[in-house]
């Protein structure tokens, strides 16, 4: 190594050191780019696409689609959808399938759609809540279907 | 946050409710105060969820913001452990390790679908189907991964549940001491 | 065509030849290892990159299906072998003619329990020593009683066998010793925040240079290929986004074309511009995360945040239309699952504005620092046949001056529509790799500067059956994902779930290399070039 | 300017009027030890907040705000999680030692804190090889780590404090001829001597080329003293985990933890002290408006204000470079800075004797 080389090293070194270094500075002064959560909460709002967690889409007479079908529950790749259903034969002596509980393990799924997509009525949809977080493992089994509510009529 | 915002305050009650002391209470709240706003997490990720993990550490969320961003890299020196990822057989023991060289006290967060349930991987034959079959967990962050802002509501849940802690008082975490063991070295 | 048959049936009169897209060679286990050397060595068929090792239990007996690819002559060959006897199994190694055989016949020992002779290192790969059965055989019970999540850690054993084929056809078994009992081994990993994940380098020291690297795997093996085997088609397309979670949707776009292809579906033009876009956000995002995570690395915790700060935009375009930040979830059989969002053509075009300013940055901070810079330059240096036995592709590879960009040797979606500079170097070292990504991020913003204007009108997808089954038959795709050659193999016998789905896991012969490539540096070169590598574990583990 | 010894010289008779002299200078020893301690840990709760929050902004982020006013209550609240966190005793480690180096590294950085002088008066050691029993005693915390490193029973710890102990050892000669530069420039060992010369200037500006050299010569040794990024290899997180103090838990990692930033204090402290004058006002010489207007600020304030300037430079060095490699770090030593140094002092000494200083 001579001389020159040993200078010329040195000094390229110590100029890209203090380039970085004016980097650095410029973006101390910089606006920041940090989201404040919770801070923001009032504001924050999630892509329209985001899947929070399954819902069954309830009208505003408490009525939700789900005729019990079961092809969600075939179609989920890890058993996160329970859908319990019981017959019913009313007056005219026609039996009909009923959902009783769409049982919903929030914290086994993932998130991969296919029953809301295979879905034949629409009935599942995905909600952009991501406030999930729990202390016990029970509360992320959710159970979908509102209290008292039933299958909408079709039209 | 207002208190009527977060989740599961059922469960929250439940530890106020025991082990009440009256006179250590104050005492009791400034440690309190100063646990739950100093937890470093150990910088432990397996999969997807600790990419997301990074994310909350990153510019956009920063979790500094909470004072969690000394993430140690010894589990002597961190306060909890954020299992972000499957955690699988062979894994499970090195888990189990972990935790046990953690200092009291330690708090482990459950992230994402895999480390509650096994998640996607339930029925594989070499996933542990939830971490709280090896290592007693206190928060529950479901998602698939969860996104940064479910990771600091979930953190703020912990903060929630060390704010109730008693350290004078009772005890909360009945747990025996474990036994020490090296760091893997 | 004919030629590779007429070649091959002249080399090996007794190989049962099968023509078809891709051409198989069906051979027993007593020649495959002749047939192997030929097929390599020959002048006319140089088959010198090996694509894909999958082991595979056909019901009655054991084998092992190869892909082999000349990366002269650009032809591609199965080659079959099987071995009838289920109780002990034993096939010829390869691991001498490529070396990326070497870590694939472990992954087949450890899944099908084949033993292969005059392999060096016959040591489970994934699982632990102790685990009883080979869980993808289709006999194997998966049940808790057998294995049990273990409460002991794994007694790691410092000596592995090796098996001989005798010349009188016997099988003797020799004992090899990995690390002796005076060395200084220290474990890097499975806990360790240099190894992105859970990655176990058993590190043979003295003083702070390296002399030998043991990898140890499997802290995040999943079993999604025996998983996949259970499920139908469209189920299975959510398990490949969990593989490399850093290149999701390329991983998707890989199974999908592959279904597509099998099923013989027709894509329409808007979904191949949509994919490809896509597909190139996603190595954005990977390799911004890759400048990020080595930065990091190397002790530049600042420019870690730049990184990161960065991808946030391209994440948001992504959530915006995929409604997944990592996990995309947005491929589906037959084409996307919802059209693009209206917003994410005047994104693309911001961050097109947006980025190039950063990337001055990126050099003013990192890359032209005389510290960085020396510690990667020289650092861990890969030539170019080595990386081709290795079967190293991606960025790595064409950092060894293979121009192995699947994107240009075997075009798909759009890319054959856009014009792009593959980013070739010829150092082979660190900084070259460093460099290599940081170019593709220049060209993929280049890619996407000529589809986000063109996408053409049409469906985002065609319909398909409700069933889906494939036909009997093997398919094979790969896609140029972020981190190298990302495969999809499966084996169909005419059901509506796979007989066996293998992925070509890029990763897994770059963690492969890391021995090599870091004796006799330094602990912090180890870390170095695990970082300009940047594997990604659950990729390798699977 | 005020003279803090008039405080001190009162207390001191006032405790010699009402007590045996034995019993004031033993209550006068309390009273410094209780504020030196003070000092110590209030400085490192300051530090490490400053830290966070400077290194937020190098990131573009906001860092601690939520915990108290602006997040200032950030490292107090650190402070009481440490007290009361386990120390997890260890199996088949050295006990003794194990549980004494993390008190030798804090009473190194305790005693070389004594040393500083904070403002007009205001020091607490003052003798004439002041600055030499500075550097004697800073060089004591390097045992402490090698002791951590080699009791822990920890390969990591083990390799961090070597790599520590070769660096201590390379970067102590550049520290000491750096400041030998200025001893020879200022013709005294004693601080306070060295501080009242700078009166009519800081040595940097006084003191041509040669000063300005042994400045950025001692800048950089100083960073590499203090194990910072980025010659943190030590501790290096994505290499050693933790380095030498892996095993540590509780308060007795907390007492690395204090030291670090101590040892950041002190070697900006003494980097303000030698060339920037410490406590000193910026005089410029004929400008006598000027000069009183400067000192119509306290000489703790400028201190204070030096040392932070140097704080944030050895910061933002940390968060811009990456960290170096072991050889590179011993390169850049010995085949740099140590050369430049000699050659730099045979300089000074030239200049001394020629006197064409200012």
């Amino acid at each position: 190594m001579n001389i020159t080389t040993y200078l010329k090293g040195f000094f390229n070194g110590l100029w890209s050191l203090l380039v970085g270094m004016k980097t650095t500075l410029r973006i101390f002064f910089r606006k920041k780019t940090t989201e404040c959560y919770p801070e923001n909460r009032g504001t924050l709002k999630m892509f329209d696409r985001f899947r929070g967690e399954l819902t069954l889409i309830h009208n505003e007479n408490n009525e939700h689609k789900c005729i019990a079908c079961g092809i969600c529950e075939l179609n989920c790749p890890n058993h996160t959808i329970r859908v319990v259903s019981e017959k019913i034969t009313d007056a005219d002596g026609k039996t009909t399938r009923v959902l009783q509980r769409y049982e919903y393990d929030l914290g086994s799924c993932m998130f991969c759609e296919l029953c809301t997509r295979t879905c034949p009525h629409g009935a599942l949809a995905f909600t952009p809540t991501f406030e999930n977080a729990v202390y016990t493992r029970s509360k992320l089994v959710l159970k979908l279907n509102r209290e008292g509510s039933k299958l909408a009529n079709k039209k | 946050m207002k208190y009527e915002d977060f989740k599961d305050n059922e469960a929250l009650e439940q530890l106020r409710a025991s082990g009440t002391n009256i006179i250590m209470g104050s005492l009791d709240k400034l440690i309190d105060w100063g646990r739950s706003n100093s937890l470093w997490p150990l910088t432990f990720a397996t999969s997807c969820c600790g990419i997301e993990y990074m994310a909350v550490g990153a510019a956009r969320y920063d979790f500094s913001r909470f004072g969690f961003e000394v993430t140690r890299a010894s589990p002597r020196q961190s306060d909890f452990i954020m299992v972000a990822g499957t955690i699988v057989h062979k894994m499970a023991p090195v888990l189990k390790r972990l935790y046990d060289q953690m200092a009291e006290p330690k708090y482990v967060i459950a992230m994402g679908a895999c480390a509650i349930s096994g998640g996607p991987f339930k029925d594989s034959y070499h996933v542990v189907n939830g971490v709280d079959t090896i290592i007693p967990v206190d928060v529950y962050m479901p998602g698939c991964p969860p996104r940064p802002e479910a990771l600091l509501y979930a953190l703020m849940q912990l903060q929630r549940k060390v704010k109730v802690e008693k350290f004078f008082g009772g005890v909360n975490r009945k747990e025996k001491k474990p036994e020490i063991t090296q760091v893997i070295d | 065509m004919i030629a590779l048959k007429e070649k091959i049936t002249s080399l090996v009169p007794a190989a049962a030849f099968d023509e078809a897209a891709i051409p198989t060679v069906t051979v027993a286990a007593s020649e495959y290892k002749q047939l192997a050397q030929q097929l390599r060595n020959d002048a006319d068929l140089q088959f010198n990159y090996l694509l894909c090792m999958t082991g595979m239990d056909f019901g009655d007996s054991l084998g092992v299906v190869i892909l082999l690819e000349s990366t002269t002559h650009l032809h591609q060959i199965y080659v079959k072998t099987v071995t009838a006897d289920r109780e002990n199994p034993y096939i010829p190694s390869v691991s001498d003619i490529w070396d990326t055989a070497r870590i694939n016949e472990r992954e087949v020992f450890d899944f099908f329990g084949i033993r292969f002779t005059g392999h060096p290192d016959m040591r489970r790969l994934f699982l632990r020593n102790d685990w009883v059965g080979y869980p993808l055989r289709k006999d194997y019970d998966a049940g808790e009683a057998l294995n049990p999540v273990p409460t002991e850690n794994e007694d790691i054993r410092d000596t592995t066998l090796t098996y001989e084929a005798l010349p009188d056809g016997a099988i003797a078994a020799r004992e090899r010793t990995v690390f002796e009992s005076e060395e200084y081994v220290v474990n890097v990993g499975p806990q360790h925040p240099a190894t992105h994940g859970v990655l176990h380098f058993r590190v043979s020291l003295e003083g702070e240079t390296v002399k030998k690297v043991d990898v140890n795997c499997g802290y995040i093996h999943r079993g999604i290929e025996k998983l996949c085997e259970k499920l139908t088609y469209p189920q299975t397309l959510g398990y490949t986004d969990r593989l490399d979670y850093l290149g999701s949707h390329q991983n998707r776009h890989a199974l999908c074309m592959c279904i597509e292809e099998a099923l013989g579906l027709e894509i329409p033009d808007r979904v191949k511009y949509i994919r490809t876009i896509m597909d190139e956000l996603q190595r954005l995002s990977s390799h911004l995360l890759f400048w990020s995570c080595l930065c990091m690395d190397l002790g530049a915790l600042t420019a870690f945040f730049y990184g990161f700060r960065d991808r946030e935009k391209v994440l948001n375009m992504m959530e915006e239309t995929t409604g997944g930040r990592l996990i995309q979830n947005y491929n589906v059989i037959g084409g996307v699952s919802a059209d693009i969002h209206p917003n994410l053509v005047s994104r693309i075009k911001e961050f097109l504005t947006y980025l190039p300013p950063m990337l001055k940055e990126y050099r003013d901070v990192f890359t032209g620092n005389v510290i960085a810079q020396q510690r990667m330059k020289g650092i861990g240096v890969l030539d170019t046949a080595t990386a081709i036995s290795y079967g190293v592709t991606g960025p790595s590879g064409r950092a060894s001056g293979w121009a192995c960009d699947t994107r240009k040797r075997k075009p798909y979606a759009a890319y054959d529509k856009v014009e792009f500079k593959e980013a070739v170097r010829t150092e082979g070292d660190s900084f070259a790799r460093y460099l290599v990504r940081i170019d593709e991020i220049e060209q993929s913003l280049h890619i996407l500067e000529q589809l986000v204007d063109n996408i053409p009108e049409g469906d985002y997808a065609v319909k398909t059956k409700p069933v889906i089954k494939l036909p009997e038959g093997c398919f094979f795709k790969s896609v140029e994902a972020s981190r190298g050659e990302f495969g999809v193999y499966i084996e169909s016998r005419g059901d509506k779930n796979p007989y066996r789905m293998k992925f070509r896991s890029p990763c897994l012969p770059l963690v492969d290399v890391v021995d090599m490539l870091s004796r006799d540096g330094k602990i912090a070169d180890l870390i170095a070039i695990g970082g300009t590598l940047d594997y990604v574990v659950p990729d390798i583990d699977r | 300017m005020f003279d803090f010894s008039v405080v001190t010289k009162w207390v001191d008779d006032l405790l010699n009027g009402i007590l045996s002299p034995t019993w004031a200078t033993f209550i006068e020893f309390v009273l410094i030890g209780v504020c030196i301690l003070t000092a110590y840990a209030v400085i490192a709760l300051a530090l490490i907040y400053i830290e966070r929050k400077v290194c937020a902004f190098f990131q573009c982020r906001l860092g601690p705000n939520r915990v108290g006013p602006f997040g200032l209550l950030q490292s107090v609240a650190d402070m009481f999680k440490m007290l009361i966190k386990e120390i997890i005793d260890i199996k088949h480690n050295d006990k003794f030692l194990f549980n004494l180096a993390p008190y030798v590294v804090i009473a190194a950085s305790v005693l070389a804190f004594g040393c500083i002088p904070f403002g007009k008066g205001l020091h607490i050691l003052d003798f004439n090889i002041g600055i030499f029993f500075l550097i004697a005693v800073s060089s004591i915390g390097v045992v402490g780590i090698l002791l951590a490193g080699w009791s822990s029973n920890n390969k990591y710890s083990l390799i961090g404090a070597m790599r520590s102990g070769a660096q201590m050892i390379s970067y102590e000669l550049s520290i000491g001829l750096s400041i030998l530069t200025i001893v020879i420039f200022a013709g005294s060992m004693q601080l306070s001597t060295i501080v009242e010369s700078q009166a009519n200037g800081w040595f940097l500006f006084r003191g041509h080329i040669p000063a300005l050299i042994a400045f950025l010569v001692y800048l950089v040794a100083g960073t590499a003293e203090t194990n910072r990024g980025p010659f943190d290899l030590p501790e290096a997180d994505s290499e050693l985990t933790a380095g030498y103090h892996t095993e540590y838990s509780g308060m007795h990692f907390g007492f690395f933890y204090l030291a670090e930033y101590l040892n950041l204090f002190i070697v900006a402290a003494v980097a303000s002290t030698l060339f920037l004058g410490g406590w000193m006002p910026l005089h410029i010489p004929g400008w006598d408006g000027f000069n009183q207007i400067m000192d119509y600020i306290p000489s703790p304030l400028w201190f204070l204000g030096k040392t932070a300037v140097m704080i944030f430079i050895m910061m933002w060095f940390k968060w811009t470079f990456p960290r170096l490699r072991i050889d590179q770090l011993l390169r850049l030593e010995w085949k740099y800075l140590l050369p430049i140094n000699l050659i730099n002092l045979v300089l000074m000494v030239i200049i001394v004797v020629f006197k064409i200083h200012f």
